[in-house]
């Protein structure tokens, strides 16, 4: 039994494979497990291969996961295929043996790329390419316990058991894989009836699957008579939120008030509009709260009529990927002329262009630093983790208003679609900070240079008038081309830059994890914050090397004194800089901020997510001063 | 006109050229708005980018110069965050129609009550007089170094086809009739569009004062733009007349209401009944978003909104 | 008689002040002087304040302008009160005395901030707002010498000279100034005449010119009686050319090749479109070359369309403005990612947003390295005078052509707009370079791997077919995710960073000016090379202080080694960035790339040009240790 | 069919989802294609963002994979610089009538002789069933967490107010249909438009095959859409009958050819016209830029082009 394991279940995209990692996660979570699972799958509605990675663990939280996994449920043959290599010595291959003769070369849903090197490798090894022996592989040469049912023989079983007609049997197909993973891990029946339970909201749909679970199980255990995997779990739980990036960051903006959100739909950002909207009405007292979300007709007009709806009062937002706020850029110049506190929330996927576009990346922190034309100061703040994710979309709210600047909130594909066990966050530690808000009086000036930067702010709709141009402008927000109001008004607006940097704390701005005096420094920002504290941990658990981490939540405004005296006192140590592109991008931001150029680097773009194994044997090699760049590949 | 007690001029220098057909429409603007006695800080005037994006530092109401091509949506996000303001729009035609056609057309399937004024010179004024999207094919204005060749788009039609539910033209030059027109739009329910035929003197010497005037003629009497009853067949009907009116140009040049359907939802309504009445009655503009500087949600209001998302582990 | 002068004439927008400057900037020319021309004017058709600033020399093409002054021409009252402080002790001002009891506060077109502070400065000088007050204490207290025309006189007594009716005489108003200009300059008649031809190409307005060019010429004596202002020239020229860097990028594009270009009119970048369209059609041998001027819907189109043109095989472009590149971001990624040569001719005007439209800065550089999301290489280069901007324009077709990548071609609204005498461009020197390409042959692949980073381009229409994507793709140009392929193309794309560094001449990119072992290194690119160098040259004649500059034309690729070491060269010493913005964005770019921190600045982001004098005097201040950053706000 | 001998399937694995109407809207293209014996690299199919963008990687000839939205300016690009190139462009209903609307207006304006299919199927496929612009108001696809709350656009009427020479509709369910429309397109020469309804059986639960086959019929003998003299009297009436017609929908869907004018000139023939036929003897593509590495304009030559801009200085 184990106090941690790692799986993949992995199938067709559309064939109930999303399904299946929501089910169980939500019945690990109901057994008092941690959970991680990152989803992975392709620009494609039917067909093409989607997988879920899981960790599950019985003392905690996974912060990362790995490449290296116990089990590997295959719904299809293409999942044996693709994911063969990430199973473990002594891992679990369960798979359908009715598909044992497939082979690989005749699927035409396997890309040219991962066919031919299939082709190459199983040339290699001696294989003949289809299921069957790939299995016999795994379990002769790599002490793999594979698992084989026959899925068409299970649903006829179950048919039976159900009495439902073969067609309706055959819906739960994609129950199988559940049903092996459950009863593989041991996982109490209770908790994936609550499970199935919580995703269909509906008896009788949840008693079959229980049934088939049954099957399942017996078929399963003829073959695999050993104790369950995974211990029973020792967090101590009492009730846990089970979340993806998206949803929390949805909720934050609820809980911090937002009222205005404009869309246009881009994966993987629509799914927090979706659910924004599926909560856009709730009680306050004896009031409902409204939440306007729009989806416009393209990503200009959702940031410019978020623009619109923040100056006439309210919190107001949207959220994209890339190609959206690259549409976004000029709405987010009228903004920062204009003063107006309007929230970006922006999830990276892998570019250039279109990309990868349901695949993850960090390779848009320079963009969004200098995005637009002009100069103006902006909040731009990333977040590493779920939690992160849930704050930092209310705080982002409180810093634009209070500030009276545009606000980009820096996310991506892997925290977004990532689901995770979470502890309900405490809310009473939270504030609403709106900013100088006022009705207006006699004389009012929207742009008030009298009272240093950040003018009071009055609504469209209070009792004065204002106006606003993208145009520099006087104190009344009127045209102006004259050369001292313009230092003045420009003046004005950039030391904001000052002000939030005196002001914003630093220790939300950035933190370090670990000591002054380790060996070595790995700098991160982003979905790397919980690989590098895994890696971190590990490498203090081996003994040899410590670690630290200084993890950036902030760059603009940019800690430069903390991080400049974190990098002196490590000059001359090993300082890795750690980020899902290929510049390394925060090594740039660092030397612009602080002169300090850090020459070593892990990378990876591939559009799937760091593994801790993978850091930790890259990590090594730099420490060994065998490299200095190491571009990770690991996942499919 | 001085019925009312606001000075709706905001004291601005006004700089477009001398003669230029804008002064007849910010005229027709200031009496339109005293007509209606329209509250200065309850009405908000947007604009694009171009000579006609300065109309808003001219009028004494709120005023938000916006950016080319997206007055419409700047538009949106304000309406539909407080659904009490007036909103009115004023733009070039080749803000709206060019850069911005896609906003345009959106607002029509909307149905959002904001009223869309084009300032319809034929050219991009402010750049000093390249052609805009109503510029007939084969004209050459005084700007162009060869004549254009891109054809002209019938905004009518267009708007028309996009939804619109109030859809008129006027001229410039006869700020009695545009006013009066103005009215019409802001007292109708939803959205509306008024094409405003507006000499540029300084770079269309095609579609001049002289031009329009030779041309221009009220729709009158006979002509009913309205559709009464609401029945499919009436709205079609109104609307083919609509269409069939707007492709007259050569030598007569048609002003006036073309079509008018208050009989379409607007998305405010809409939006309310998604929100079974509590939109309208406190818009987002009007809730309050803190108590005493903390969230509205306590821990309990939280898990109850988002039940869904919650597992109470068992033990 | 003097060496050189500096002269303002300026008048409302639209009445004939463009006109003036054009024509006299002719006549010098003809009479062999180096002229250097700003033109300053609103965002406004007709009416408010315009003026262009003259520098000629008998000596030398100027390289950058001076605020202090040696004559102002005013057509109107306004023009009086506007640059009245920027007359030299001695100076000569022409103005009309027939408005010199035209106070200052009853002119609707001066903006308020400027009212006020007049009303300020007249209150201090105990002035009492009129044109004649003001005359009089600049004769008075500033020993200048004060032309008074009566305007309507000259015109009346024009008329009847010229047998013109008083109307149509009235509408020579604007070549007052124009004629007191070559009057008391003593520029001939003959050279004036040219420049009227050149400019009306109608003997009947030129004669008509001269006539009142004489009676001018005859009033200013009655009152002037002194030897003209300017000594002949003696630079020598043959022949040259009067053009702005508009012109000059347009001619360069006609040149190198160019035939497609598709844009959105954006000042100050549509004049160059025009240009080109008038030049769109010309003979090539017994053939026509046609260019394809666009004006398309938006600037999105214009740069899709362009990439269109490229892909079939034609060299294309877009000429734009901030708001418009701001726009283009997101086709921009997708030239990035299908390797397409497109070059954005990029006019860089006041920001943010529609800031100063046409008004001139530097503040879109970091914007341009980092614009689209995700990560591709680009060109982006910057010239810093009209020789450059001719070069670069044909040079950027050749590399974005060489290495298949997007290329910027940074300018300003200073260079484009300024007028000057140019020697005519040594086209012998210019190469055509298109890169690696190929009709197909079999097996084509757009996108091949074998053959290092650029792979040979065919165009859409030779005799193979090809397919683009904007994501990920294989060799082919088919869509894959596969994290290998993902690994090489991606690599393939981004090692042409390396390869471009390297083979880039490093002096095409960089460039010192001056001596390595100067007291105060200068560092700035764009259109500041001019002051920078002319400020190096006072100084070298003053003595005291020897300075040296740094020119920067390449950004992407950066030149660090070669910046790294003049900057190691100087360290200790004064270094001082040059730049039209606030943030001085060329020293975080040199951070960036090699870790030096450049602490000292000057800046200017009035809109309006930096001069010769007010960065002599900040520059000094700086050495002095007075201060590290100066913002110059000179100029009206 | 059959009597070319290209083979039009690129041989790429289509992941469409199994039933898709994109795999008739291919198997028309095949067709056409084949019938009119095109050849490979002489066409170029272009196409925006969605299920439908991924229509050129199935298609064996020139493909460009555009961006959301802007397939139309990359289409138009190509056209202009090689002309003599087919460019069909490919895209979903929310690519060309949300985001796109501008190049869409643009492209009828200009009657450059691109062909537009739309792939109609009322969501958008690929983010997974949001409604696109062609869903009508108040209806609820499977995806969406409310009914929709925007008025869907008329698309043949925007084309035809756009100026579209040729406007169509066909159905993706019936291939031969839809392979004649095409064929029609491809010869047409101007700006051509068909809608396509295509079920997403996936995502659009309301307008499906069933829902099509009960509705849909095809525009027989009297019905004639061609502009056969040219007067403006004939062209106003051929689009009016298209708008009418245009209009139908609840109970009964026409498919067919709903206009088409070809007395109207192309922007290739106005660019030839101001290039003096220059343009399409020589078009940008098949013009040599360079001689022996050097620019092709002497010193000579370059001064007698740019011989306004040249001054001999006067001794
Ligand atoms: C994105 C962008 N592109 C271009 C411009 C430059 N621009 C300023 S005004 C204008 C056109 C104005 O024409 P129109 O909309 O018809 O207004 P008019 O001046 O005729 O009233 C343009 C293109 C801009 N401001 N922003
Ligand atoms: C600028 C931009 N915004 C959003 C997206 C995300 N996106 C991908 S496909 C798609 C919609 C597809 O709908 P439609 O155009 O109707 O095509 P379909 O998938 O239905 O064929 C969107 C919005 C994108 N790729 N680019
Ligand atoms: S350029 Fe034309 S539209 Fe603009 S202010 Fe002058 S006359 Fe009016
Ligand atoms: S989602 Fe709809 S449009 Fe896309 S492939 Fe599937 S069925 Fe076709
Ligand atoms: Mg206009
Ligand atoms: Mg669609």
């Amino acid at each position: 039994m184990l106090e941690e394991i790692s799986f993949i279940v992995g199938g067709p995209q559309g064939s109930g494979i999303e399904t299946s990692a929501v089910v169980l996660t939500y019945a690990f979570a109901r057994a008092g497990y941690g959970v991680l699972v990152d989803r992975e799958y392709f620009s494609n509605i039917k067909g093409r291969h989607s997988y879920a990675l899981f960790r599950v663990s019985s003392k905690r939280v996974p912060k990362a996961l790995k490449y290296l996994t116990n089990m590997l449920v295959a719904l299809d043959a293409e999942t044996v295929f693709t994911h063969y290599k990430s199973l473990k010595d002594g891992g679990i291959l369960v798979y359908d043996v009715g598909i044992s003769l497939k082979k690989f070369d005749a699927i035409p849903s396997i890309e040219d790329e991962l066919r031919s090197r299939l082709a190459k490798e199983f040339k290699d090894l001696g294989l003949d390419g289809t299921v069957e022996s790939l299995a016999n592989y795994l379990r002769s040469r790599k002490n793999v316990f594979v698992v084989g049912l026959d899925y068409s023989k299970v649903i006829e079983e179950f048919s039976k058991e159900a009495s439902l007609k073969p067609h309706q049997a055959s819906m739960y197909l994609s129950s199988i894989p559940t049903a092996a993973v459950t009863t593989l891990t041991g996982l109490r029946e209770s908790a994936l009836s609550f499970a199935y339970m919580r995703r269909f909201n509906d008896p009788k749909v949840v008693e079959e699957n229980i049934k088939l679970s049954k099957v399942v199980a017996n078929r399963v255990r003829r073959v695999y008579d050993f104790p369950p995997l995974l211990k029973n779990s020792e967090i101590g739980f009492n009730e846990v939120l089970v979340v993806s990036g998206n949803d929390v960051v949805a909720m934050g903006k609820v809980v911090g008030g937002l009222r205005y959100q404009a869309y246009y739909p881009i994966t993987p950002a629509a799914d927090e509009s979706f659910t924004l909207e599926t909560y856009s009405r709730f009680k306050v007292g004896d009031e409902y709260a409204t939440v306007v979300v729009l989806q416009t007709e393209d990503e200009i007009a959702a940031i410019t009529s978020a623009i619109g709806a923040a100056l006439a009062g309210v919190r107001a937002a949207t959220a994209t990927s890339g190609p959206g706020f690259s549409l976004m850029v000029e709405g987010l110049g009228w903004a920062g002329m204009n003063e107006v506190p309007v929230v970006i929330t922006y999830y990276q996927r892998g570019g250039p262009s279109t990309g990868l576009p349901t695949r993850g990346s960090q390779t848009d922190l320079l963009f969004t630093l200098f995005a637009s034309h002009g100069e103006f100061p902006r909040i731009v703040i990333a977040s590493g983790d779920h939690e992160e994710a849930f704050k930092d979309s209310i705080e982002i709210m409180n810093l634009t208003e209070k500030y009276q600047v545009p606000g980009i909130h820096l996310l991506d594909k892997f925290l977004a679609n990532s689901l995770m066990t979470l502890t309900p966050p405490e809310l009473s530690e939270l504030r609403v900070d709106r900013g100088v808000v006022t009705e207006g009086g006699d004389n009012y000036l929207r742009f008030d240079m009298s009272k240093g930067p950040v003018s009071p702010r009055a609504f469209l709709g209070s009792n004065v008038i204002m106006y606003y141009t993208g145009d520099e402008h006087n104190e009344v927000g009127h045209i102006s081309e004259d050369p001292i109001n313009r230092i003045n008004m420009y003046t004005k607006r950039m030391v904001k830059l000052e002000l939030m940097s005196k002001e914003i704390p630093e220790d939300f701005l950035v933190r370090l994890y670990g000591d002054l005096d380790a060996d070595v420094l790995l700098i991160g920002w982003g979905y790397v914050k919980g690989v590098a504290l895994e890696v971190m941990d590990e490498l203090s658990r081996g003994g040899d090397i410590s670690c630290a981490y200084l993890h950036l939540r902030g760059f603009s405004p940019f800690p430069s004194r903390f991080v400049a005296e974190v990098l002196k006192a490590f000059e001359g140590k090993n300082v890795v800089a750690l980020e899902h592109s290929y510049l390394a991008q925060l090594s740039k931001v660092i030397a612009m901020n602080t002169g300090f150029m850090i020459r070593k680097e892990i990378v990876k773009f591939t559009g799937r997510p760091m593994l801790v194994d993978e850091v930790l044997q890259a990590l090594i090699k730099i420490v060994e001063g065998v490299s200095n760049r190491e571009v990770l590949s690991l996942g499919e | 006109m001085g019925s009312s007690q606001v000075n709706y001029r905001s004291g601005l220098w006004i700089d477009w050229c001398p003669g230029c057909g804008n002064y007849g429409i910010v005229a027709a603007v200031y009496q339109a708005f005293a007509e209606l006695k329209l509250r200065p800080n309850e009405v908000v005037v947007v604009s694009g980018i171009g000579c006609s994006g300065k109309t808003p530092h001219f009028i004494n109401a709120n005023g938000v110069h916006t950016l080319h091509g997206r007055a419409i949506p700047f538009a949106t996000g304000i309406k539909l965050a407080n659904p009490h303001l007036k909103v009115v729009v004023h733009v070039g035609d080749g803000d709206l129609l060019g850069i911005g056609s896609a906003h345009f057309v959106a607002l029509g399937r909307r149905n959002l009550d904001v009223k869309v004024i084009m300032h319809d010179n034929g050219v991009y004024g402010l750049t000093k007089g390249q052609a805009s999207p109503t510029l007939k094919l084969g004209v050459k204005t005084k700007a162009l170094p060869n004549a254009n060749i891109q054809d002209a788009i019938n905004p009518i039609a267009l708007a028309i086809a996009s939804g619109y539910t109030f859809v008129a033209r006027s001229y410039a030059m006869n700020t009695q009739h545009l006013k009066e027109v103005l009215k019409k739009a802001l007292e109708h329910k939803g959205a509306a569009f008024i094409d405003v035929l507006q000499p540029c003197v300084t770079f269309n010497d095609v579609y001049t004062v002289e031009y329009y005037n030779k041309r221009v003629y009220v729709l009158e009497e006979g002509w009913d733009p309205v559709v009464r009853e609401g029945t499919e067949d009436e709205v079609r009907n109104k609307m083919l007349n609509a269409l069939i009116k707007s492709m007259e140009w050569e030598d007569r040049i048609p002003i006036g209401v073309f079509y008018i359907n208050p009989f379409k939802s607007t998305l405010e309504e809409r939006l309310d009944q998604r929100f079974e009445g509590a939109y309208l009655k406190k818009p987002p503009a009007k809730q309050s978003i803190s108590y005493e500087g903390k969230p509205l949600l306590s821990r309990d209001m939280f898990k109850e909104v988002f039940s869904r998302f919650f597992v109470e582990v068992e033990k």
